[in-house]
C-alpha cells in the first residue's frame, strides 16, 4: 500500500506548468491536502472561489454581525442552498459529459405537482409517505430518460432538446394542477421532510448525502470515467468500444433523477406542489456549476467546485437580505459578483486552453 | 538542386532559447537560411521544430537568442509583423477554417475588400490564379473548405502562404496528410518557389523526401542546433538518422515472419458495402498477419476500416472475428469480438488530450479492474506504466498530461490501449503519421511482434512504401472498389500508383 | 379620475366613438351570440389560476357568449399580436388583463378605434382611451386595509417591528400596495423596517422569507402581500419556528381563510384582492356587446369604472367570505 | 499538368454518399436558386424548414381559415416577429463567431428604460424624437461592448458573463424606472414607429433592413467573413492575424445595438419602457438561431435559416391563439414542435461532420 502511494507521488509530480492540469485528475497532487483532494485534485483552481466566500463571509460579518454569524443564520443559508445545490450536482454531471439540461426546474416543477396530485397523496396517506418520494423520483427520471433520448438517439443538440422539455414539463405541470397549489397533507412527509435530525435539517442531510455520491459517482467509479471521457472526447470515446448513446441517456436521466430529489425537498420546504416551482432555476445551476470551475465544453467537472459555487450565491442572497437591500440593487451586485468570482478563479487556475471556448483570452498557440 | 542566390544570408537565427513553464523547448538553436534555398529542419518528436517555426512565424517571443532578417536584428511580435517581413507559414496543425470557402480561407486577415466589403470578384479571380500556380486549378474558389480532403486543404493552407508577398514559406510537415501524389506535385511547387527566390524552411519525417528537393539540413536534438548546414547531397541519411536520434537505426521494417500453415482466418469481412463509399469488400485476415490497403487519400481506406469496425454502418455484408459475427454500425460489438481501431486522426478521434495518459491507455478496458462500478486506478496506473516502460515511452509516468506528448509517443499510447485490451485484430490507420524516423521503427517492430503473437492486423498508410514493407499482403484500392491482391513482396511502389492512376489493376 | 367622468372613453351617449355604445349600430342584437376575446397573463400562480378559471366558468354561464382565450403571456410584445388578432378576427369585445398596463394601452386603444369594447381588469391602462370601462381591484386600498389592521392589533406599540414581504417588485400594483401600507403604518408611526420581495410564487415567498426571518430576529406584525406566496411563507415561518409576531396575507385564497378560521397559524387575517375581476368583466363585456343595461342599476349602462372591495377577513368574519374565495 | 489535374478530381470527386454533405456547402450545387443563395448557399440546410413552416401555415389554414390566412393576420405575425427577429440576427452573429448572449432580452429593457427616463423625453421633445433612438441604441452599445469586453478581455465563459449581464441590466432598469413602466410622450417618436410606410408596419420596415444588413454583413465583409472564422478556428484565425480579441468585443457590441434597436421597436409597439420589457426573449432567441441551422458551437450561421426559425415560432404562437388552446396545452405542443422541428431540419442538413469518421449524431454536445 504505502510503497504504491509514494509511488504515485513521484510520477505524480509534473513540471509545473503542467500542474494544475494534471493535478485535476483525482491524482494526490499534494497529498495531505484533503480540501485539494476534494476539489477533485485542483486547490489551485478553486482557490479563487474559497477567496471569493470567504470574503462574503467577512462583509456579512462587517455589515450584519451576529445576526449573520450565527448557527441558525448558518442553517438557514444551508436549507436555501440544499435544493438547488442537490440540482446543480445533477447539471455537474452533464455539462461534464459535453452536455446541458434547461429543464432541471421545470422538470423539478412537475415532480411536485404530480406528487401532490391529490390521488397520489390519497395512496400515500393509505400506505406509506414514501409513495410520494417515489413518484416524484420516477417523474424526474421519467423526464431524465426522455431528455436523453432525444439527445443521444434523436440527434437533437441538447440545449434545444431540454429547452423544449423546459416548456413542455411546465405545461403539463399545469395541466395536471389545473393551476392550484397543491398542498401536502400527507403528515409522516411533512414530519421527515420539514423536519431536522440531529439538530440538522433533513433537507441539508440530503445535499450533503448527494453530493457525497455525486462526488464519489464522479471521481470513482467507472460511470464517471465514462463521464469525463465522453466530455473530453466524444469520438475517441466511442472508437475505445464505450456505448456513448446509453451512457449520454444516463446523463440525462442522472440529472432528472435531482431534479426529483430536488422536487422531493421543495415539497418538504413549501409544503406544497406548483408548477411554478423551479422557475429559472437551471440558470442559477449552471452559473453555479461554472463558477465551480466545471468546462461548459464538458471533460472536466468539479463537485466541491460546484458545491462553492452554490454556497457562493446562497450567502449572497443571504447578507444581501441582512442588509435589506432591494433586489434591483442585489441584482446589480449579483452581476458584478459572478464576474468577479469567475475572474478570481480563473486568476488562480491555469487550465490549458482548449480549442472549443472560442473567443476566450486564450494566449497564442493552444 | 537549386541556384543559391547570393548576397548573405535571408535569415540568421542564433542561440535561440524558449521554455514553456517547466519545459524547455529550444535550448540553443542556430539557424541559417538562403535566399532561394530550401532548408530543411530534422529532428524528433519533441525536439522543437514546431517551436522554432513558432518563434519565426511571431507566435512565440523567444526567451533569448538573435534573428536576423536581411542581417538585422529583428524582433517578430506577432503573426501580423511576421507576414509583413514576408515569412509565411503553413503550420503543421490544419489551420484552416472549415466554414469559409477556398478564396476566403486564403485571404483572411487579408481580405481584398473596400470599406470592409469583400470584392469577390477580385478574390475568388486571385485564388483561382494561386490554386492554379500550385496546380490545383480543378479545386473551385468558391468550395467551402470543410468539403475538401485533407490534401486539398493543405493546398488551400500553401496557397494563403503565397498569397502574401513572400520571401520564406515554412512548411511543418506538409507533406504528412498527403499521399505520394500528391506530395510529387507539393515538390514541384516548393521547387518552382525556390527558383523564384523564395527560401523555403522545410519540415518532414519522412528522410527520402529531404533527398529530392532538399539544399541543405539543420538536425535538432533535444531543443538544440547538432548540425546545422549539411549540405544534402554531401549526407547520407544513416548519419542524419545519427544525428537526429543518436543512434544507429538500422533496417527500418521488420523482417516478415512467414505465416504458419493453418494459420486460422481471424477477421472475415465478405461483401461488405457502404452506400457510394465502396462495395463488394471481401477480406480475410489470418492470425499473425499483416494485410495493408494502398491508395490514394480518398480512395475509401479509411471509411472501409471504419466500417469494419462499426463506426460506420454498412448496408451489406458480413464481419466475422474467429467466427462471431460483429453488429453492422455498432462499435462496442466489435470491441467485444476483439477488435480494436487507432484511428487515422490521433488527436480528435483517438485520445482525450486533457486526461492523464494513463486514462488514455485503459479507456478501453477500465472496466476490466472495477469491482461494481468501481474504479481501481492503482491498477490501471500500474498496467499502463508497464506499457509506458516497455514501449520505451520517457519519462514512463501515467499520469502526463496526454496532450504534453510528443506525436509518435501519442501514437504509442494508442497502441498499448489495444495491447492493455488484447485485441484479436488490430485495425491501424496511418499509424506513422508525423512520427519521427527513430519511434516509426519502434512502431513497426512493435506491430510485428504483435502479428508474430498472433494477432491479425490491417494497416493503412498513404506511405506506400510503408504499406509494402510493413505488410504480408497488400490490397490496392481505388474508388471504393478492390483493384488488386498480391503478396506484399510481389509487387512495387510503381506498380500500385500504375494501377490507382488507371483505377483497374493492369 | 377622469375616466369615471369623461364620456369620450365611450360612456353611454360618447360621440367620439360608438364602441360599445350601448345603442351602436354595430351592437349585437339581444339573444343573438356574441364573440369575447379575453387575453390575460400567463396563468403561473393560484390567483391568476383562478382568474382564468372564473372567466370561462362566467362565460360558460352565458349561452350566448363564445369565448376565445388567447395564449397566457408574460411578454408584453406576444399579448399585443394576441390582441391584434382579435382585432383582425372582430371579435365583439376583448377583456383584458394586461401583463403591463402602460404596454398594452396602444394596441387597447386600437382596438376601441375598430369598434371593439375592451374591458380592462387589475392591472390599468395608461389612456382613458384605451378602455370601455375598468374592472381594478384596490390595490393601495389593499396596503392601507392591511396596514391598518396592523395599526389596530399593535394597539399603539410604538416601537413594533413591522415587515413586508412583497409580490413582484417591477409592477406597478405592487409599487400601489406598498404605498398604501407604508402611508397607513405612518398614521399609526410605524414604519416597515424590513421588508423583501418574492415573486407570487410558493418557492420565491419560501425562500424570501427564511432569509428575512434571518436578518430580524424579533418581529410584531408581518404583511405578505399574495397568499399564493404565502404558502411559502408560512413553511418558512413554521421551519424557523417563529411565533413571536402575527401575519397579514393578501389576494384571499381559501387555504389562507381556513387557516384563520382555524387560528392554527400565524396568519390572523388576509385582505381581499377578488379574482373574479375577469369574470365580472366578461359579464360587462357581454353586456356592452350586446349592448344590455348593467342589472340594476338605474342608470343606463356599464359603468366606466368598477373599483372593488379590499375588505380585510379576521376569524370573526371568515365565514362570510370562504365561499367565494379561491384555490391557491 | 493535364496528368495531374485528372487525377485530382478523382480524389476531389466525392463519392455519392457525401454528396449531400458536398452539395450543402456552397459547391454550385444548384445555380440559379435564388432560395438556395439567400439561405448562405444551403437549400438543402434549409428544406426542414420551410417544410415546418408550410405545415404549419396549413395546420393554420385548416383550422381557422380565412382567419388565418390573411393579409391582415400576416401582417400580425409579421410584427411579433419583428422585435424578436431582430435580436436574433444579432444572436446569430455571436452564436456563428463561437458565443453566446444571454442578455439581449434584458438589455433591451434596459434601453426602453432609458430612452423613456423623463428627461430623455423632455429633451426629446426639446429637439428631436430622434434623440430617444440614439439613447437606446447607445444603452444597447455600451453594454454590448461591456459584454464584449469581460468575455475577450476579462476571459469569462460567454455563458457567464453575458448571464451576469442578464442579471445586472435588469436591476438596473429597475432601479432608474423606479419599477414604473415609463409612458412614451414623445409624439414624434409615436408616429413614426406605431406607424406605417406604404401600408407596412415600420416595424416591419425596420425588421427587413436589419435582416438584409445582416445577410450582407455577414456574408460580404470582412467582418462577417472573420466572425465565421472565429467561430470555427480560433488558433487559425488568430494566426491568419485578426485581432480575435477585438473582433469578440465587436461581436457582443452589434448584439447590443440590435438589442438596442429591439428597445427602439418595442417602445414603438407597447408606447412603454419597463423594465420586464424582453424577460425570457434571449431562450426565444437562441432557440430561433439553432433551429435556423446556425451551430451553437459557432464557425457557421445562416441568416435566412434564423428568419425562417424566428417565423416558425410567432407562425406557431398565432396558430395557437387562432385556435383558443388552453395556455398549458400549447405550451407541451410547443415543446414537442421545437424537438420535431430540428429533427426535420437536421433530416435535411447532413451537416458535414467535422471529422472523417463520426457518422453519429453528436451525442451529449451543447
Ligand atoms: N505550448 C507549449 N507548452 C508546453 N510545452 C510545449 C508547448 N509547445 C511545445 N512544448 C514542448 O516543447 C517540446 C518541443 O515541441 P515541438 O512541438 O517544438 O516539437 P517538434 O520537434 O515540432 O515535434 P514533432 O515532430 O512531434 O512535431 C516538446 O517537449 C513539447 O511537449
Ligand atoms: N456559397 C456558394 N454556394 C454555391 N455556389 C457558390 C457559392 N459561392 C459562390 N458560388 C458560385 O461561384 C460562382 C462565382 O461566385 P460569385 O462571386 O458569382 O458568387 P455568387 O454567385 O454571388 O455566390 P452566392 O451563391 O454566395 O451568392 C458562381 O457560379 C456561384 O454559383
Ligand atoms: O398576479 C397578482 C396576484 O397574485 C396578486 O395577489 O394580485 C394581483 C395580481 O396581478
Ligand atoms: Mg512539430
Ligand atoms: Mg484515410
Amino acid at each position: 500500500m504505502s510503497e504504491n502511494d509514494s509511488a504515485v507521488e513521484t510520477v505524480d509530480a509534473p513540471p509545473p506548468a503542467a500542474a494544475g492540469v494534471a493535478g485535476s485528475h483525482g491524482g494526490p497532487a499534494k497529498p495531505g491536502s484533503v480540501f485539494s483532494r476534494l476539489s477533485g485534485g485542483s486547490m489551485t483552481r478553486s482557490i479563487g472561489l474559497v477567496i471569493a466566500l470567504l470574503g462574503l463571509v467577512l462583509i456579512g460579518f462587517l455589515t450584519a454581525g451576529d445576526r449573520f454569524v450565527s448557527v441558525g443564520n448558518l442553517l438557514v443559508i444551508l436549507r436555501l442552498a440544499s435544493v438547488i445545490g442537490v440540482i446543480s450536482i445533477g447539471m455537474t454531471f452533464v455539462i461534464t459529459g459535453g452536455g446541458i439540461d434547461l429543464s432541471v426546474g421545470s422538470v423539478m416543477g412537475l415532480s411536485t405537482v404530480v406528487a401532490t396530485l391529490s390521488w397520489v397523496q390519497a395512496f400515500a396517506k393509505d400506505s406509506h409517505w414514501i409513495v410520494m418520494v417515489l413518484v416524484a423520483l420516477l417523474v424526474g427520471v421519467a423526464a431524465g430518460f426522455i431528455n436523453g433520448f432525444v439527445v443521444a438517439y434523436g440527434g437533437v443538440v441538447a440545449f434545444i432538446a431540454t429547452m423544449a422539455m423546459l416548456v413542455g414539463a411546465r405545461g403539463l405541470a399545469e395541466l395536471l394542477a389545473n393551476r392550484t397549489t397543491q398542498i401536502v397533507n400527507v403528515n409522516g412527509f411533512k414530519a421527515v421532510f420539514a423536519g431536522s435530525l440531529l439538530g440538522i435539517p433533513v433537507l441539508i442531510w440530503i445535499f450533503a448525502l448527494v453530493v457525497a455520491g455525486g462526488w464519489f459517482l464522479l471521481n470513482r467509479t467507472t460511470f464517471g470515467r465514462r463521464t469525463v471521457a465522453i466530455g473530453g472526447n466524444v469520438d475517441a470515446s466511442r472508437l475505445a468500444g464505450i456505448n456513448v448513446k446509453r451512457h449520454t441517456m444516463y446523463l440525462y436521466a442522472l440529472t432528472g433523477l435531482t431534479a426529483g430529489i430536488a422536487g422531493v425537498m421543495m415539497l418538504g420546504r413549501t409544503t406544497a406542489g406548483t408548477s411554478t416551482h423551479g422557475t429559472l432555476i437551471e440558470l442559477d445551476a449552471i452559473a453555479a456549476v461554472v463558477v465551480g470551475g466545471t468546462l461548459l465544453v464538458g471533460g472536466r467537472g468539479s463537485i466541491m467546485g460546484t458545491v462553492l459555487g452554490v454556497l457562493i450565491f446562497s450567502t449572497l442572497s443571504n447578507v444581501f437580505t441582512q442588509n435589506n437591500m432591494s433586489t434591483s440593487v442585489q441584482a446589480i451586485a449579483k452581476g458584478a459578483i459572478i464576474v468577479g468570482a469567475v475572474m478570481l478563479q480563473q486568476r488562480f487556475a491555469n487550465r490549458p486552453t482548449k480549442k472549443a471556448v472560442p473567443p476566450a483570452p486564450a494566449p497564442a498557440g493552444a | 538542386m537549386t541556384n543559391v542566390v547570393n548576397g548573405g544570408p535571408l535569415l540568421t537565427v542564433r542561440s535561440l532559447t524558449k521554455g514553456f513553464s517547466g519545459v524547455q523547448a529550444l535550448k540553443g538553436v542556430d539557424l541559417e537560411v538562403l535566399p532561394g534555398e530550401v532548408h530543411c529542419v530534422l529532428g524528433q518528436n519533441g525536439a522543437g521544430k514546431s517551436t522554432l517555426i513558432k518563434t519565426l512565424s511571431g507566435t512565440h517571443q523567444p526567451d533569448s537568442g538573435e534573428i536576423h532578417w536581411h542581417g538585422e536584428p529583428i524582433s517578430i511580435a506577432n503573426p501580423v509583423a511576421a507576414l509583413g517581413l514576408g515569412i509565411a507559414t503553413m503550420y503543421q496543425e490544419l489551420d484552416v477554417v472549415d466554414g469559409l470557402s477556398v478564396a476566403e480561407n486564403i485571404f483572411l486577415g487579408h481580405e481584398h475588400a473596400k470599406a470592409g466589403v469583400i470584392d469577390r470578384r477580385m478574390t475568388n479571380r486571385r485564388a483561382r490564379e494561386l490554386m492554379a500556380r500550385l496546380g490545383h486549378g480543378n479545386i473551385s474558389a468558391t468550395a467551402e473548405v470543410g468539403t475538401l480532403s485533407a490534401a486539398n486543404k493543405q493546398i488551400v493552407s500553401m496557397a494563403r502562404a503565397l498569397s502574401h508577398d513572400t520571401k520564406l514559406i515554412i512548411m511543418d510537415e506538409p507533406s504528412a496528410v498527403l499521399d505520394s501524389d500528391e506530395v510529387k506535385n507539393l515538390f514541384r511547387v516548393v521547387t518552382d518557389l525556390s527558383a523564384a527566390g523564395i527560401a523555403v524552411i522545410y519540415i518532414s519525417h519522412r528522410l527520402e523526401e529531404i533527398h529530392q528537393i532538399g539544399d541543405r539540413i539543420t538536425v535538432l536534438k533535444d531543443g538544440r542546433t547538432v548540425a546545422t548546414n549539411l549540405p544534402v547531397d554531401a549526407t547520407p541519411t544513416a548519419e542524419l538518422i545519427k544525428l537526429m536520434t543518436g543512434r544507429d537505426v538500422a533496417n527500418v521494417f521488420p523482417a516478415a515472419t512467414p505465416l504458419e500453415d493453418g494459420a486460422p482466418v481471424v477477421l472475415d469481412v465478405r461483401e461488405l458495402a457502404l452506400p457510394g463509399v465502396f462495395e463488394d469488400v471481401n477480406l480475410q485476415v489470418h492470425a499473425g498477419e499483416i494485410v495493408g490497403l494502398a491508395g490514394l487519400v480518398g480512395s475509401g481506406r479509411s471509411e472501409i476500416l471504419e466500417t469494419i469496425y462499426g463506426a460506420r454502418k454498412s448496408s451489406k455484408g458480413s464481419v466475422t472475428v474467429s467466427g462471431v459475427a460483429v453488429k453492422p454500425g455498432s462499435v462496442g460489438s466489435a470491441v467485444e469480438a476483439g477488435m480494436g481501431l487507432s484511428p487515422e486522426e490521433r488527436k480528435s478521434q483517438g485520445l482525450i488530450l486533457d486526461e492523464p495518459i494513463y486514462r488514455n491507455v485503459t479507456l478501453a478496458s477500465f472496466v476490466r479492474w472495477a469491482k461494481g462500478g468501481r474504479l481501481n486506478e492503482k491498477a490501471e496506473r500500474a498496467v499502463a506504466r508497464e506499457q509506458l516502460v516497455s514501449l520505451e515511452l520517457r519519462p514512463a509516468d501515467p499520469d502526463r498530461v496526454t496532450r504534453t506528448l510528443s506525436g509518435g509517443n501519442q501514437q504509442k499510447i494508442l497502441l498499448a490501449r489495444w495491447l492493455v485490451h488484447g485485441t484479436k485484430v488490430l485495425l491501424l490507420d496511418e499509424p506513422t503519421r508525423g512520427v519521427d524516423v527513430g519511434a516509426r521503427a519502434e512502431i513497426y517492430a512493435l506491430v510485428r511482434q504483435l502479428a508474430d503473437d498472433g494477432t491479425a492486423v490491417v494497416v493503412v498508410s498513404s506511405e506506400i512504401d510503408e504499406v509494402l514493407g510493413l505488410s504480408d499482403r497488400v490490397l490496392v484500392i481505388a474508388g471504393g472498389r478492390v483493384l488488386h491482391t498480391s503478396p506484399a513482396d510481389a509487387i512495387d511502389e510503381h506498380g500500385v500508383l500504375d494501377m490507382v492512376m488507371k483505377g483497374s489493376a493492369a | 379620475t377622469p375616466g369615471e367622468t369623461d364620456p369620450a372613453a365611450g360612456g353611454s351617449g360618447g360621440a367620439s366613438s360608438d364602441a360599445g355604445t350601448p345603442a351602436s349600430p354595430e351592437a349585437a342584437k339581444p339573444g343573438e351570440k356574441v364573440t369575447i376575446g379575453f387575453s390575460g397573463p400567463a396563468a403561473d400562480h393560484g390567483w391568476m389560476g383562478a382568474i382564468n378559471s372564473a372567466a370561462l366558468k362566467s362565460a360558460k354561464g352565458f349561452s350566448d357568449v363564445e369565448l376565445v382565450v388567447a395564449e397566457g403571456t408574460n411578454d408584453a410584445s406576444l399579448q399585443i399580436s394576441q390582441i391584434e388578432t382579435f382585432i383582425n378576427n372582430k371579435v365583439d369585445a376583448i377583456v383584458m388583463l394586461p401583463t403591463d398596463g402602460a404596454a398594452l394601452t396602444d394596441v387597447a386603444i386600437k382596438a376601441m378605434q375598430a369598434g371593439i369594447p375592451v374591458v380592462n381588469v387589475d392591472r390599468e391602462f395608461s389612456s382613458n382611451f384605451a378602455a370601455r370601462t375598468t374592472v381594478l381591484g384596490d390595490n393601495y386600498g389593499m396596503g392601507v386595509s392591511a396596514g391598518t389592521y396592523i395599526c389596530n392589533e399593535l394597539g399603539g406599540k410604538k416601537d413594533a417591528v413591522v415587515a413586508e414581504i412583497a409580490g413582484i417588485d417591477s409592477l406597478p400594483l405592487t409599487q400601489d400596495r406598498s404605498r398604501g401600507f407604508k402611508e397607513a403604518l405612518g398614521d399609526c408611526g410605524l414604519t416597515v423596517s424590513n421588508r423583501v420581495a418574492a415573486d407570487f410564487t410558493v418557492q420565491g415567498g419560501e425562500a424570501a422569507t427564511s432569509q428575512l426571518l434571518a436578518s430580524a430576529p424579533k418581529l410584531d406584525a408581518v404583511w405578505n402581500h399574495d397568499d399564493d406566496q404565502g404558502i411559502g411563507v408560512l413553511a418558512a415561518i413554521t421551519a424557523a419556528n417563529r411565533n413571536e409576531f402575527f401575519m397579514v396575507g393578501g389576494a384571499g385564497s381559501k387555504n389562507a381563510m381556513e387557516s384563520i378560521k382555524a387560528g392554527d397559524s400565524v396568519l390572523r387575517a388576509t385582505v381581499i384582492y377578488p379574482s373574479t375581476q375577469a369574470a365580472d368583466g366578461i359579464a360587462m363585456a357581454r353586456l356592452i356587446a350586446l349592448g344590455l343595461p348593467a342589472t340594476d342599476f338605474v342608470t343606463q349602462g356599464v359603468p366606466n369604472r368598477v373599483v372593488l372591495d379590499a375588505p380585510v377577513v379576521t376569524k370573526e368574519n371568515v365565514d362570510t367570505y370562504i365561499g367565494a374565495a379561491f384555490d391557491s
